[in-house]
């Protein structure tokens, strides 16, 4: 028989009864791309995506949000610029900080939105290459302790896709130093650092592990047949059952 | 209209990859001058009627929040240009 | 909350124009108009005198001159082209919801899902601006998709370029591929595949071509027509601008004062983001029903979009002109008409769905304005400031159109280059037969430009967003899903040969067809429908004009034979430098379709211990072939063209993928067995043991052949032990030659071939990949 | 080291899709005095030792060639500038 996994066939998550009710919502900007995707790994991970529209001044009872990739405002100024200035972004902002420490993921688009809110630091520029890059990557999971990542083994190796055109991720030293003492380089790339990023860095956390942002795509790995070739193709489900056992323990 | 001009460029200790680029292209063409490149944004805005410090002061900050990103750039240049 | 304009369009700016209204020119008969700059012919002129009974105001002259222009009216091809309308039986009928006419036709999925697809060109303004006529080239074709009612969801990119070492061919193809990156990625789209092939007729006119492809429900199915009397006629997207009539600013003749009129820009630029909002926010017009007919604008822009709502609808709309919003306040009426901006559509709205419509303008902070309505009185009236400038039956500007026979003959050189085949020409010396010289022929065939890997190009592009790609790059068919729940989904695969076509214009338009056909069923899918873009010279050369009719008298019959009807396409002419054509390069686009895309088949194997087996016969036939071309040589006849067996073997292909029996299928092409047997292996890196002696006995050609040739209708697949009865039984049952010819080796990391020295895989992949980083960086 | 400014600009009959998606995000963040904005760029090449004629012939050459698409943008200033 054929080797490619069928449909449906290899994601069996083990859902907590509570699971379903967990909600997590989803951001959609004035071109967003991948907001129906990332719906689409919530659902597979056993959750309800709830759409949230960058417009709107209110995230509901969401347990979590997911920033999706894309070009908000075409990325024309600078990947991320604009975007972070709408009203939920604010809302975002505010409930990442607070006690309750909502936990927020930044794919992407969503990570460079995330830095030009200054949720986290550094910034991306260009590929060091000046191409976009499409390509199974390889990643390394830094720090399990995070909101999205502790379904993972410390050290693991994932793989996910990686596209983009703005990926170099920079930040001054001292920041670079700070990160990784602390433990919040989540991920690192390894093998082949696709766009130039400083130390390998495709992934960080805010000091608490709430916000994590990754320039990778996990959402785009929850499906074998539809994702990497390489591995199980379905590594990035890991962050949202993650985030799922992290709010259902949260709220024993 | 007069206009208002905004230059932006690359903080000089953060590699500019546009920049350099452009520098390995340039002996190749026989530009041979030059020993380093930066490349940033130059923003044109165009005002309706007089330019008052008032306007000028919503440009110096529009310059440095939405144009600028100061993690990785500077405005270098705020200036009125009149056409 | 719409967004602030760009540029304030000052109304006062409309008086400046001389405007010339109907009224004026009855009064005027005899003022000159600049006719034969905007490309129209005396005898075109006349025409357009007589149907008005009077001579056209400056806006109506605009309108006829670009809606009769080759590019609109397709008045060369349009006699040769009703053959795919004429040659169809109720059979190649039965799933065709949309046929050729609409924007892009529209084919039955089952269980209430349609698809639509269509490939057009953008040749000529990908060799002046490579990044913006590729990137506007995605643009233009995505919005046909979306006026028909459907979500776009997957774009491919056929290329064809200069010679890969001529300077200038780093530039268009640097340029070209990024733009269709930049576009397509920032869309949404992933690109699910295409073509790239590198020759020196394509140096002055690359080939750039796009396809886009579309799903809905069937009740989604929208046409362009302006139907309902009193329905609302609106303009929304991107302002207008100058964009796309530089050659015809000669209408800056109507201007009033003796100022000049501003540039009008030489190229357009695109906006990926303007566009992907327009299509959410057509998608959500589309699910609260609030558009009664919808039209993009394309070549011709407003004058298209008019003219074609009204004729297709109740035959008449008034429309008024200033209303439109501009990007550039200098722009005469006959511009505004011409303008080719991108990113905008025209919609008719009924008075009800009129705040409906705003609020979802709105939300995504797109602009809008109302021009007009739909009227019953078969005319269609365009005014500026109440003035009637256009009032004209709009069918004799959208469909009556000149129609012109051209002559055509078949070239006095066509003989002579038939008459020069590759085998035993000077070309052909040293052909090689050691084991040694066979494996260094494989390597070079593998890394020589049309041959060799393409993720240079593939990796620029997003093939993952969306989540429903199943098969992309390097596969012989691009894949997506349609229907998460049932895995119902389409392939598509786009192909043409240049060579073939120029050595034989009517069974090369059909090895097109059939070649695409094969890689649709290769990849286990049931072909339904085909697109095509027809990519020649100058019609006006009888001897290319024979080409062009040769081309389609050969992809309509072949279509017949394989049952599958054209649902649309394009026609690119005068695609040509100096007298020199390219080669007609018909590029046909075979849509296939999955009840469940789980079941595709890749192009590689992977599992130790597969077997291998050669489906089809091979004879000598190296004319036009891959091989011959790198030996610089053109001559003699392309394969031979078996439709039936065509057919055959994709029945065999569909059933194995259907019913599991195969692991891997590749299809042979460019570059015959050798080709396919090296991209088998490097797909996963798993290498084979392979014997052809069986081949060779049976089909009596030598190995140099065996490997080399491209007989068609062929195809290599990888058979798991346990199905291999029931595979042979099944081929044997059809009558269909299949032999096998080796063994999957996971382990030895090499490619063997009996009589061919050892290729290790890595030497191998070396070599396939090297060759675009070597040339383009 | 002096430096060499070159300002490009897009044509202004061109489309700028960058400019727009500014303009529109100005007003939103309550800066309200900008009828429209244009995105252009900003080189800085940096010449060792003294610029000459000759060196400032180059850059101008460049910046019709190189730093510039001559079909969709304008070269609208070449300057010295001392740092
Ligand atoms: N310009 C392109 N864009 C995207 N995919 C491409 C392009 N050119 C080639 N490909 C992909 O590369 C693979 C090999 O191409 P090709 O050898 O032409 O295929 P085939 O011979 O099966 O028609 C296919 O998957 C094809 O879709
Ligand atoms: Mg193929």
């Amino acid at each position: 028989m054929t080797e490619l996994p069928l449909i449906g066939e290899a994601v069996a998550v083990a859902a907590h009864p509570r699971l379903a009710g967990a909600k997590i919502g989803v951001v959609t900007f004035p071109g967003t791309l991948d907001d129906r995707d990332a719906a689409r790994a919530v659902r597979l991970a056993g959750a309800t995506p709830v759409e949230l529209w960058h417009a709107g001044t209110t995230l509901g009872d969401v347990d979590a949000v997911v920033i999706p990739g894309g070009f908000s405002y075409g990325d024309y100024l600078r990947a991320g610029a604009i975007a972070r200035f709408a009203p939920l972004m604010s809302k975002i902002i505010d409930a990442a900080n607070s006690d309750a420490k909502l936990p927020v993921l930044g794919i992407c688009n969503g990570f460079q939105i995330l830095t030009e809110s200054h949720l986290l630091p550094g910034s991306m520029i260009k590929n060091d290459h000046l191409k976009f890059m499409c390509r199974d990557q390889v990643l390394r999971v830094e720090n399990n302790t995070t909101a999205w990542t502790g379904d993972y083994a410390a050290g693991q190796e994932i793989t996910v896709p990686l596209k983009n055109q703005d990926g170099q991720y920079i930040a001054d030293e001292k920041t670079l130093d700070a990160l990784e003492a602390e433990g919040r380089v989540v991920f690192r790339y390894v093998g082949f650092n696709p766009n130039g990023s400083r130390r390998d860095i495709a992934g960080i956390s805010n000091a608490p592990g709430n916000v994590v942002g990754l320039m990778p795509h996990p959402e785009h790995a929850v499906e074998a047949g539809f994702g990497p070739e390489i591995g199980s193709g379905t590594e990035g489900l890991g962050f949202f059952t993650s985030v799922l056992n992290k709010i259902v323990g949260d709220n024993k | 209209m007069p206009r208002i001009v905004v230059d932006v460029m690359p903080k000089p200790e953060i590699l500019d990859p546009q920049g350099k680029a452009i520098v390995g292209a340039l002996p190749r063409l026989g530009f041979t001058a030059f020993s380093s490149v930066r490349q940033g944004k130059r923003f044109e805005l165009t005002v309706d009627g007089e330019v008052t410090e008032e306007i000028l002061a919503q440009a110096r900050n529009a310059a440095e929040t939405l144009l600028s990103n100061p993690v990785i750039e500077d405005v270098v240049n705020v200036e009125v240009v009149e056409a | 909350m719409t967004e602030t304009p760009a540029v304030a369009a000052p109304a006062e700016t409309a008086r400046k124009f001389n405007i010339d209204t109907v009224e004026n020119a009855a009064k005027t008969p005899d003022t000159e108009l600049p006719w034969a700059e905007l490309g129209l012919k005396q005898n075109e002129f006349d025409e357009v005198v007589k149907v008005l009974g009077r001579r056209p105001t400056g806006a109506e002259l605009a309108m006829y001159s670009v809606m009769w222009s080759e590019h609109c009216s397709y008045k060369s091809s349009k006699n040769h082209l009703r053959q795919f309308g004429d040659k169809v039986t109720e059979e190649m009928k039965k799933d065709m919801l949309v046929g050729i006419g609409e924007n892009a036709g529209v084919t039955n999925l089952g269980d209430g899902w349609a698809v639509t697809f269509k490939i057009e060109s953008h040749n000529s303004p990908s060799f002046v601006e490579p990044y913006q006529g590729a990137a506007t080239g995605i643009g233009g074709i995505v919005r046909d998709i979306i006026s028909m009612g459907a979500r776009p969801v997957a774009v491919m990119d056929p290329l064809r370029f200069g010679a890969i070492d001529h300077p200038d061919t780093a530039r268009v193809m640097h340029g070209a591929v990024a733009g269709i990156g930049g576009y397509g990625n920032s869309l949404g789209l992933p690109n699910i595949g295409g073509e790239m092939v590198f020759d020196s007729v394509y140096q002055g006119n690359p080939l750039v071509n796009a396809l886009a492809v579309g799903v809905m429900r069937h009740e989604d199915i929208r046409l362009a027509n302006a139907s309902g009397k009193g329905n609302k006629v609106v303009l929304f997207g991107a302002r207008t601008g100058g964009d796309g009539i530089g050659g015809a600013s000669v209408l800056a003749s109507e201007s009033f004062d003796d100022t000049k009129p501003s540039k009008r820009p030489a190229v357009q630029v695109g906006d990926p983001f303007a566009e992907k909002v327009l299509i959410e926010c057509c998608l959500e017009l589309f699910k609260g029903s609030l558009v009664e007919g919808i039209q993009d604008l394309g070549a011709a822009g407003i004058s298209c979009a008019t003219s074609e709502l009204a004729s297709n609808g109740d035959g008449g709309m008034e429309v008024e002109l200033t209303s439109v919003l501009l990007r550039d306040p200098t722009l005469t009426p006959g511009e505004i008409l011409m303008s080719e901006s991108q990113e905008r559509m025209m919609a008719v709205v009924t008075p009800e769905n009129i705040a409906a419509f705003e609020a979802v303008m709105d939300k995504w902070a797109v602009e809008y304005s109302w021009l007009g309505e739909v009227t019953d009185t078969g005319r269609l009236i365009i005014t500026w400031e109440g003035d009637v400038i256009v009032d004209v039956d709009p069918r004799t500007v959208a469909h009556d159109g000149p129609v012109y026979d051209r002559p055509y003959a078949r070239p006095e050189w066509q003989d002579s280059v038939q008459a020069d085949s590759f085998t035993g020409s000077v070309q052909d010396t040293g052909r090689p037969s050691a084991p040694a010289d066979l494996a260094a022929a494989i390597t070079e065939l593998v890394a020589s430009p049309n041959m060799c890997d393409k993720s240079w190009i593939t990796k620029q592009y997003d093939r993952y967003v969306g989540g429903n790609t199943a098969m992309a790059f390097p596969d012989d068919a691009g894949v997506v899903r349609v229907d998460e729940e049932t895995g119902l989904g389409v392939a598509l695969a786009t192909d043409a040969n240049g060579r073939y076509t120029y050595l034989d214009p009517y069974h090369g338009a059909q090895l097109a067809l059939a070649e695409a056909y094969r890689n649709v069923a290769t990849s286990g899918a049931v072909p339904m429908a085909v697109s095509d873009c027809l990519n020649f010279g100058s019609p006006e050369d009888p001897d290319v004009m024979w080409q062009l009719a040769e081309a389609i008298r050969g992809l309509s019959d072949a279509c017949m034979v394989l049952g599958i009807p054209v649902t649309g396409g394009n026609v690119s002419l005068y695609n040509q430098t100096g007298t020199t054509p390219i080669h007609p390069s018909p590029v046909v686009a075979v849509l296939g379709k999955f009840d469940d895309v789980a079941r595709r088949t890749p192009s590689g194997w992977k599992e130790d211990g597969l077997a291998i087996y050669l489906l089809g016969t091979t004879a000598a036939e190296l004319d036009g072939s891959e091989w011959s071309n790198m030996r610089g040589h053109l001559g003699g006849l392309p394969p031979k063209v078996d439709l039936e067996a065509e057919r055959e073997l994709g029945q065999i292909l569909i059933n194995a993928s259907r019913d599991g029996m195969v692991d891997s299928a590749h299809d042979l092409s460019e570059g015959g067995l050798a080709a396919a047997l090296v991209e088998s292996s490097l797909r996963y890196g798993v290498g084979a043991r392979i014997a052809l002696q069986d081949v060779l006995d049976r089909d009596g050609v030598d190995l140099f052949t065996a490997l080399f040739s491209e007989t068609q209708g062929r195809a290599v697949v990888a058979v798991p032990r346990s199905e291999e009865i029931r595979f042979t039984d099944m081929c044997t049952a059809r009558g269909f030659a299949h032999v096998r010819i080796g063994v999957v080796d996971a382990e030895g990391g090499t490619l063997e071939i009996n009589g061919v020295e050892t290729m290790s895989l890595d030497a191998l992949r070396e070599a396939h990949e090297a060759t675009l980083p070597k040339y383009f960086g």
